[in-house]
């Protein structure tokens, strides 16, 4: 019963995430709504029981972030 | 029980314009509460850890990035 | 069927039309759009049970970011 | 159900007045620490809040302070008991060391918070009341208002000060 809340709420997140991420025009905004979508998919991989996969994937989502900061900051100067 | 205030952060986080930073901070920590409820295992610890960090160093590097842009 | 599976598809369907038709026509939107299917692939392999296709397919990801990162600023210096 | 949300309430007033105090203790709303930290400090004020607190709130978005420390203390409290609250204070000097900050505050928050809850165990209070309760006072100071809290946050540092 509990579970199936969370799925719920998840999945609301996740989309609510993607839409964002996908309607947005500035791309500090889209950078947002991808950390929101990334937040609804980590307690997704931890219910099924791979603690080490959300861990890497916990380390590697900013890194990439990081990665696309650095053209954006590029770009401006 | 953790769910309500996670749904909570949910609604609250969708308004506002480039300060909406703030509302990422407080669904990052209903999802780190939730992530060591939905599991207790040890490893489960490093886990919570490791993503409230990473999205620590995620929303510093936007800030800057911002800050950065606003100066030139 | 696993839930995780119809949110994969319908995540990789979205991220799909964002991607094809993007609101500004430039490669910085497309590139932040491309992590869209991204997790929904990621989700459609963890519907599977895959382990080890999950974290190759993240840590390749991360790798190809990176490259399409050099390959935009290279351009933009080029233009 | 009634007595364990008065549990609740009570963790909610403990973990915020704890990570105010610790955060307050270790001069957080002085000055922004990063760039980041200015830059939302500034947009606050300019929304009509308060300064200092502004860059306060600046400061616990961009690094893992006093009130990431008490979160992950009891997260550990609640898997693996005082080991587990001290090996949460290891991983946020860590998660601090990362994001270009001394650490102090992060980590003496995360020890004091593992003695207390520790201490209120022995009560009658689970460390999961502790875990919602921070993710309460969270709500709180972030969540509802940015220039309500941020004035709120800016007395106190005033009458510290």
């Amino acid at each position: 019963m509990i579970e199936q809340i969370i799925t719920l709420g998840l999945t609301g997140l996740i989309f609510l995430g993607a839409a964002a991420t996908a309607l947005w025009k500035n791309p500090f905004d889209k950078l947002i709504g991808l950390s929101l979508l990334s937040a609804g998919v980590i307690p997704l991989i931890v219910m099924r029981g791979y603690l080490d996969v959300a861990i890497v994937v916990a380390i590697l989502i900013p890194i990439s972030t990081i990665f696309i900061l650095l053209l954006l900051g590029r770009k401006t100067s | 029980m953790s769910i309500a205030l996670y749904g909570a952060a949910r609604t609250v986080l969708e308004k506002e314009t480039l300060l909406k930073l703030p509302f990422v901070n407080v669904m990052n920590f209903g999802i780190a509460g939730l992530i060591v409820f939905i599991l207790p295992h040890p490893l489960t610890l490093v886990a919570a850890a490791a993503y409230f960090v990473g999205s620590t160093l995620e929303a510093n590097a936007i800030a800057s990035a911002i800050a950065r842009r606003k100066q030139e | 069927m696993t839930p995780e599976f119809f949110i994969g598809l319908g995540l990789i369907l979205l991220g799909t039309v964002s991607v094809a038709w993007a609101s500004p026509k430039d490669y910085l939107t497309r590139l932040i759009n491309l992590e869209i299917p991204a997790f929904g692939l990621l989700l459609v392999m963890l519907s599977f049970d895959e382990m080890l296709a999950l974290l190759t397919f993240i840590a390749v990801a991360t790798v190809s970011t990176f490259i399409f990162v050099r390959v935009i600023g290279k351009r933009e210096e080029i233009n | 159900m009634l007595e364990e949300f008065g549990r609740i309430v009570v963790a909610t007033v403990i973990a915020w007045i704890l990570f105010l105090s610790i955060d307050i203790f270790w001069r957080l709303p002085q000055k922004g620490g990063v760039s980041g930290a200015d830059a939302i400090g500034t947009a606050i004020s300019r929304h009509g809040g308060d300064r200092n607190g502004g860059w306060m709130m600046g400061n616990i978005i961009c690094s893992p302070d006093a009130s990431a420390g008490t979160l992950l203390a009891a997260c550990g409290v609640f898997v693996a008991g005082i080991p587990g609250g001290i090996a949460a204070a290891v991983l946020v000097y860590v998660g601090n060391r990362i994001c270009h900050d001394k650490g102090y505050a992060g980590t003496s928050g995360a020890l004091i918070a593992t003695f207390i809850i520790a201490g209120c165990m022995q009560i009658g209070f689970m460390a999961s009341d502790f875990i919602a309760g921070m993710v309460l006072a969270i709500l709180t100071i972030q969540g509802l208002s940015h220039t309500h809290a941020s004035r709120l946050i800016g007395y106190f540092w005033r009458w510290r000060a």
